[in-house]
């Protein structure tokens, strides 16, 4: 797994690309914790390179999801694909997730 | 039938995850049908698509179910384990069975000696919004059957299914 | 330790060095140093890239030794096994050796029944443009060593140190 | 492995992908046997999509090599690196298979 975060304006643009999954998703947790704690309204998740995930990475973008609402934000994702998006399907997080603003 | 051996910590699951998918490739539905290959291209190739998407999903099912399993026995199997040298194992068997040309399973059984679990106790997601405990669900959505034999060892059966059938069936004009 | 086992036959091939692959990312010379992880990237950088480098070339060079000796055994070993049921395994087991923190290094048993064999015979490459003959040439180039042990079963030993003095040596101002 | 031949004018150009290996090396044989066939004097193989490769593989490679020189042909090879060009280099292959014309 690897990530960056881009802070443009208001958004926050994270991108999380290969394998996301119980062994990753800690390495993942300070840049969500930061994102929570500078209180950042709008967030974007790119997913276009994320190959893989589990219920670990998935509960570690839900517990981001939750937080940023807590204070009145929004996370948005884009690009999923391949076995993510059969995974948010199932677990029906796509409806959760919005996607684009707009779209 | 493939047999892999491994320790009962995460490190190792990108390994056994490895060779779940590459066991599905081999014992799964077929990509190509060599019985066709003798045919003009044009003639087989929707077919071959519809046989490369049946393939794509259920090395996907299997491969995610799977690394459930996998986690499960690393952080709730073997949890409190803190004497690397003492750490149970996690045995893998992967094998086909065999049903006609058309239609066969993957049958997918791990063993450990770690913690017992009950897995007809998490039989539905705990929340709009889980965080955890979506495993199971994910296990029992992606696979055909699911089966636990309390030991130790203990051993999960993760069996999955394939019918050339519904690929050949979406794909004739 | 790893262990997989395996029929003896090709197919299998690509399953069998994908879990050496992965071996080597857990056994052998590691990418990054953890001890560094708070000092500034632009000091650890040019090390890292030394390890990355150095953690590539020990993999390439396990994965094209073993892969020889992988084809081996299928095409020698088992050579003549036309019963598919009757077809021997290949037992596969790869653990670290640890020496100290700088070095290491990852060992490799295949262990097989069929035909034996005597690797000293196959020294070295039967020609100037070798069409076949060049398997065992690999095996001993790359790996530090080999050792046979006729059975059955026949058991090979691969070994291949690794040392982060010769990447850090290299990567130093 | 995955494999094209194109012919354009007196060169023909094969680009071979993947892993070429014992178990893929028989799926290109059929090629190879129809470019000497043809007695094909001008070859290019395109390896820089070539991931791995195996003794097998480097048979399949030497023996087209030797049959087109022994009708007066010859066989380049462009774009080795990574493992296949650790392994053409180990056995001194590299020197055997001219490169780039020019080059
Ligand atoms: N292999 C196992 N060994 C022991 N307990 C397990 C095992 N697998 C699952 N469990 C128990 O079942 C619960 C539900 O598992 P799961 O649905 O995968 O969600 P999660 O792992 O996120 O809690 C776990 O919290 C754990 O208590
Ligand atoms: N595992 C094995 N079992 C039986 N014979 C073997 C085995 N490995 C190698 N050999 C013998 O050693 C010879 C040289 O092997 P190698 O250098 O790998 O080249 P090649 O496989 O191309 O012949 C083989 O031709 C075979 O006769």
């Amino acid at each position: 797994m690897g990530h960056t975060r881009s802070d443009n304006g208001e958004e926050t643009l994270v991108s999380i690309d290969g394998t996301l999954d119980a062994l990753t998703a800690p390495e993942l947790r300070p840049t969500l914790d930061a994102i929570v704690a500078e209180g950042r309204k709008n967030v974007m998740l790119d997913l276009s390179s994320l190959r893989l995930i589990d219920s670990s990475g998935v509960g570690a973008l839900v517990s981001l999801l939750k937080r940023v609402r807590a204070y009145g934000g929004e996370v948005r994702i884009s690009g999923l694909r391949d076995q993510p998006l059969a995974i948010f399907k199932l677990l029906q997080l796509n409806r959760v997730f919005p996607g684009q603003p707009g779209a | 039938m493939i047999t892999l051996s491994v320790p009962g910590s995460l490190e190792y699951r990108d390994v056994a995850v490895r060779v779940v998918g590459a066991a599905c490739k081999l014992f799964g539905p077929p990509k190509r049908d060599d019985r066709r290959a003798s045919e003009p291209v044009a003639a087989v190739a929707p077919e071959e698509k519809a046989r490369g998407e049946l393939a794509d999903a259920f090395v996907m099912a299997v491969v995610s179910a799977f690394s459930e399993a996998f986690n499960n026995l690393a952080l709730h199997g073997y949890r409190g384990v803190t004497d690397k040298s003492a750490l149970g194992r996690i045995d893998i068997k992967v094998y086909a069975q065999p049903i006609d040309d058309e239609s066969g399973a993957v049958v997918i059984e791990v063993t450990d000696t770690g913690h017992a679990f009950d897995p007809a106790q998490y039989l539905e997601l705990p929340d709009e919004l889980p965080e955890r405990g979506m495993g199971l669900f994910i296990i029992r959505s992606f696979m055909d059957e699911i089966r636990y034999e309390k030991g130790p060892p203990h051993t999960l059966t993760l069996v999955k299914r394939w019918s050339l059938a519904s690929s050949t069936a979406a794909a004739s004009p």
